[in-house]
């Protein structure tokens, strides 16, 4: 009885898990992608939390939720203003091209 | 099918993870997209030292004797998770030196460098 | 060979490889929650026995402690990289820490309240998760993350020069590089004791004791310092990335 | 004092890791302070103690094993919780490799790289332990975990000249590559827990061969070698070779090309014969590891001669190489294996002392191109000559140490009954040192019709500061020590005999489980017969630098051929054509196949 709560339990959460990896995976738009990664990293760490694994939990909501995502969002704004530095200056073909 | 559902969950997050980096055209959300193939192997260890009603191995409040999941795999899992990370801000690091050198993150737009080299067959 | 065509193309191959062997493989597989765990049984074993309550913390710093050596490492390294990689060039000119797209105007003053209160909680509870590694949840790599990110509070309360402040970055540069090196030091003198590499020499006390478990909350301390400093490095040079403008953007 | 000596020995592997990782933090604790010429002397003394190190081990381990477990966890009734670092004949002579080459980059970094010196250092002391750990490990995942750090630091070093669009471009594929290799081998190692619950290379090999085997096992063998053939840089998993070694700064090269690439086929062996021997079932995996060697070799070998770029040209010639290293491994017996021995090391020191020389060129000329440096190579007639016996060396022209693997290697192959893969090494010498030579020639004597953009510089950044005569010695020093350790390879006939009892060691599972595990002893050690190369042999390698000569030539007249003639050309051309536009590709791409091969050879193996 008490396993076959840990059962439904633990067969939503990895349904769920794999389903936001998924998520993760087709946003393409790498500003949404960061929010979605944060979200999937939360729900792994509770995940963590139902496999008995308190420190790895620990570990995996510090850095999977909050640093790695938050690497990401800032390597996003960098990036784009390149991007877009860059198309500006072909766009107007009188500056240097290089 | 419950026994084989997380080794199912891992090998499709691991596949899923494969697909964003084949087709990506953001290294950006390529990188991402390595992470989610790191993460399915975080899964998969732990799914591996899972044990049936027994609780996390921290002997504060249980007496020494009762039943406990695997350590072992959780400290690879750490372990994993800390590499894992580290790897992600390499990577992304390098992604913002190519946008800045080649003003574009679109894999596409920047194929091997086999180019460069020119195209001459010595013969 | 052009095209997005080509990589779908492979992967669908690769992926169709990899998933039929993959399920053949899990299919013999043991089912998941099986009881047997032979090594497993024996780190929990060896753990009770050097008086480790949190066996992950016993395997990670004491039995397997080579394996985290390595880890340190291993950030030790990516921290030098995202120095290295991400250095300011001479022909970039960078205004560096001086132009920031968001200054403390533009953060509502219940954040930066909460901010200011959560600072120092997020502090403590870092220190407290690196000390206690050996007796419950977490350890010096956790806590060194809550501490590193705990700072950054700093930001969202104040502004860029408040986090400087917090973080002078040469200082945790050498931090980083002394809980690396104390790391090694540990397993050298447990050398020069007679005992072997990373031998646990110190006593190992009463299994719940704070100071129990021999070297572990040593190792958690050094790890602590050296996870801590770094994930402080990496994200410095992401926020300088992100934040500053440089000369070019607006010429 | 024969005590303490022993002691030491005991403990050696250990402190030949964790040695160079506190220099590497004393490095940068002290660098900040301290002069320039500090780091490079620091970096030295660690690097040279590795060396000695290595070859105190290699002398003393004879058919034996040095087994050191980590944190005083000795195995009981043949069980333990901790890490087991193992060392034999074998593995430290990857050790001495590997500390070897990196005594040559150091001396050859002298006057290096001067904006980022302390941090390079650093790195380059972390690089020797991962790859030091990564030859000693006796335990699958502190093996993962050396890997990734050989990969973190080897992308960062890529990557470090991050004003060049190129390199931060070749860093960023090798990492993604690399990245999902080790995951790849993660899932294998994973497998191999579920199954026996052991990390331990001895305990599961042995657990595995006390159960019946199945399909799991075979899978977990795929996954874990799969991981491991992207550092060897096997087709189809070599795609980031090229771009990675092009680019990166050309100490770094030597490293990847010389070490890092053939400890993948390292792990390939010693996984193969403490795990997997006697489980998976030995000819299909001897199949297809030659098969995937054979096509590496000739793709990498016709990849290599059709590149003008010369750091490009040399990273393929690795991957051709790497071919005949897997065909090598891939007999599976121990002949053949002692033969690949020695050729990895006769091809580390020839490959390292070309990628340094190449080096030389980049900080005269700022050019690496075959074409712009038409003629102008005549000023550096020590460079010439290094890359003159660099590339005899690649065809195997006797007695330099390649020839003595390769030859001793065909032996061994023709008596396994696998005479077919005779012709493919061969291809693999005369392709590559056929390319080499064709470079020689052009660059620096000036042979052959003018190419169009002679001269020219395309303007690749140099990587030491203003070129002085002083520096010659440091840049060419390394280079000659190379090339004469190589003959000393051949030459000196304890290595040969040296080599065959390592090899004798290394196959030898049982004594491997039993003395890891502690489970009595392991019995005396298995004779080798001492492999003797023939006069055919020395004919043979000799026939095979003038067909490499021949085909050089080839490269730089063909032009002025008869069209009759040229005609016949035209089939390789189609080749050529088509083999470049596959490799025309992006991170995407390469990732697609990486997967194809997990897939092809997860296929091969189990069905």
């Amino acid at each position: 009885m008490h396993g076959a709560i840990v059962d439904v339990l633990l067969g939503g959460l990895l349904v769920l898990t794999a389903a936001t990896a998924t998520a993760v995976v087709l946003t393409r738009n790498a500003g949404r992608q960061a929010i979605v990664l944060s979200a999937y990293g939360l729900l792994l760490g509770l995940l963590m939390v139902a496999l008995q694994a308190p420190d790895v939990a620990l570990a995996q909501l510090t850095v999977g939720a909050a640093v790695v995502p938050l690497l990401v969002v800032l390597a996003i704004s960098r990036c784009d203003r390149e991007v877009v530095r860059r198309r500006r200056r072909r766009r107007r073909p009188r500056e240097e091209q290089r | 099918m419950f026994a084989v559902l997380p080794y199912l969950a891992a090998g499709w997050i691991f596949l899923i993870g494969c697909y964003g980096l084949a087709t990506s055209r953001n290294l950006v959300h390529a990188v991402v997209s390595l992470a989610v193939v790191q993460s399915s192997t975080y899964l998969l260890l732990l799914a591996v030292g899972w044990k049936r009603d027994a609780t996390a191995p921290v002997f504060g409040d249980i007496s020494p004797g009762a039943p406990v999941v695997d350590p072992i795999v959780q400290a690879l899992t750490l372990t994993d998770i800390v590499v894992g990370a580290t790897v992600s801000a390499l990577l992304l690091a390098l992604t913002i030196q190519v946008a800045k050198r080649h003003g574009t993150i679109d894999p596409e737009e920047i194929r091997s460098l086999e180019q460069d080299s020119g195209d001459d067959d010595g013969q | 060979m052009t095209g997005p065509r080509t990589a779908r193309l492979l992967f669908a191959v690769g992926a169709g490889g990899i998933g039929l062997v993959f399920v053949l493989a899990v299919l013999r597989l043991p089912g998941f929650g099986q009881p047997h765990h032979p090594y497993g049984a024996r780190a929990v074993a060896a753990a009770v026995a050097q008086h480790t309550a949190n066996a992950v913390g016993s395997v990670t710093f004491d039995q397997r402690g080579f394996d985290t050596m390595g880890e340190e490492f291993i950030l030790f390294a990516a921290a030098l990289a995202a120095l290295l990689l991400l250095r300011q060039l001479r022909s970039e000119e960078e205004a560096a820490g001086q132009r920031h797209d968001y200054g403390p105007e533009d953060v509502f003053a219940g954040v930066r309240l909460m901010g200011f209160v959560m600072l120092p909680v997020t502090l403590l509870v870092g220190g407290y998760v690196v000390v206690h590694g050996a007796i419950s949840p977490g350890g010096g790599f956790q806590g060194g993350v809550v501490l590193a990110t705990g700072l950054h509070l700093a930001y969202l309360a104040g502004d860029f020069r408040t986090l400087e402040r917090l973080r002078p970055l040469p200082v945790l540069d050498v931090t980083e590089a002394m809980g690396a090196a104390t790391y090694t030091i540990v397993g050298f003198a447990a050398l020069a004791s007679g005992a072997g590499f990373l031998a646990n020499v110190l006593p190992h006390g009463r299994l719940t004791d704070l100071m129990s478990s021999g070297t572990v909350p040593l190792l958690n301390v050094a790890v602590g310092a050296e996870v801590g400093s770094a994930v402080v490095l990496i994200l410095a040079k992401f926020l300088e990335q992100a934040l500053t403008k440089d000369r070019r953007a607006e010429a | 004092m024969t005590t303490m000596a022993s002691e030491l020995t005991g403990v050696l592997p250990a402190i030949l890791i964790a040695g160079p990782m506190l220099g590497a933090a004393v490095v940068m604790i002290a660098g900040r302070v301290a002069p320039r010429w500090f780091d490079d002397a620091l970096a030295m003394v660690v690097a040279l103690g590795s060396l000695a190190g290595g070859c105190w081990l290699t002398g003393i381990t004879g058919g034996g094993r040095i087994v050191e477990w980590i944190g005083d966890w000795q195995p009981r009734h043949g069980q333990s919780v901790g890490i087991v670092l193992v060392a034999d004949r074998m593995s430290a002579g990857m050790v001495v490799i590997i500390a070897g080459l990196m005594v040559a980059v150091l001396t050859y970094s002298w006057h290096f790289l001067e904006e980022v010196d302390t941090t390079y250092h650093a790195l380059l002391l972390c690089f020797l332990a991962s790859m030091t750990g990564f030859a000693l490990a006796g335990d699958l995942f502190d093996a993962f975990v050396w890997f990734e750090m050989m990969g973190v630091v080897a992308y960062a070093l890529v990557g470090m000249r991050v004003e060049e669009p190129r390199s931060v471009h070749g860093a960023l594929g090798f990492g993604i590559v690399n990245t999902l290799g080790a995951s790849v081998s993660l899932v294998g190692v994973t497998f191999l827990y579920a199954r026996t619950g052991e990390l331990n290379l001895a305990a599961v090999g042995r657990a595995l061969r006390a159960a019946p085997t199945d399909r799991l096992v075979t899978v977990a063998c795929v996954f874990l070698m799969s991981g491991v053939l992207v550092k060897a840089a096997a087709v189809p998993f070599h795609f980031w070779t090229a771009d990675a070694e092009a680019v990166a700064p050309t100490p770094v090269c030597a490293l990847l090309s010389g070490a890092m690439v053939a400890l993948g086929v390292f792990a390939v062996a010693r996984w193969w014969w403490v795990v997997f021997a006697g489980v998976v079932d030995t000819a299909s995996m001897r199949h297809a590891l030659v098969v995937l060697g054979a096509v590496t070799a000739v793709i990498g070998g016709i990849m290599c001669f059709s590149q003008r770029h010369i750091k490009r040209l040399l990273a393929y010639s690795t991957v051709s190489h790497v071919g005949v290293f897997l065909i090598g491994v891939g007999l599976l017996n121990g002949p053949a294996l002692a033969a690949t021995g020695l050729y990895v090391a006769g091809h580390a020191c020839a490959k390292a002392a070309l990628f340094l020389g190449s080096g030389v060129l980049l900080n005269r000329f700022e050019s690496v191109d075959e074409h712009e440096l038409f003629g102008r190579g005549r000023a550096l007639p020590g460079t010439g000559l290094i890359f003159a016996v660099g590339g005899l060396a690649l065809a195997g022209l006797p007695p330099l140490g390649t020839w003595l693997g390769k030859t001793l290697l065909e032996e061994a192959a023709s008596s396994a009954g696998a005479t077919w893969v005779v012709p493919i090494i061969l291809a693999a010498s005369v392709l590559t040192g056929g390319a080499v030579l064709r470079v020689t020639a052009r660059v620096f004597l000036g042979l052959g019709p003018r190419p169009e953009d002679a001269g020219k510089s395309r303007g690749e950044q140099p990587e030491a500061g203003p070129f002085r005569m002083l520096q010659i010695v440091s840049l060419l020093g390394p280079g000659s020590v190379l090339l004469a350790a190589s003959v000393a390879l051949a030459a000196v006939p304890a290595v040969r005999s040296g080599a065959a009892t390592a090899a004798a060691a290394f196959v030898d599972t049982p004594a491997y489980v039993a003395q890891v595990l502690g489970l009595g002893s392991p019995g005396p050690a298995a004779a080798a017969a001492e492999p003797v190369w023939t006069g055919s042999g020395v004919g043979f390698g000799l026939a095979a630098a003038a067909a490499a000569v021949v085909v050089a030539c080839l490269g730089i007249w063909a032009g002025s051929l008869p069209v009759a003639v040229r005609r016949l050309f035209r089939p390789a051309r189609v080749v050529i054509t088509g083999l470049h536009a596959v490799h025309e590709a992006h991170v995407g791409e390469y990732v697609g196949w990486l997967m194809v091969g997990v897939a092809a050879l997860g296929c091969a193996l189990v069905f």
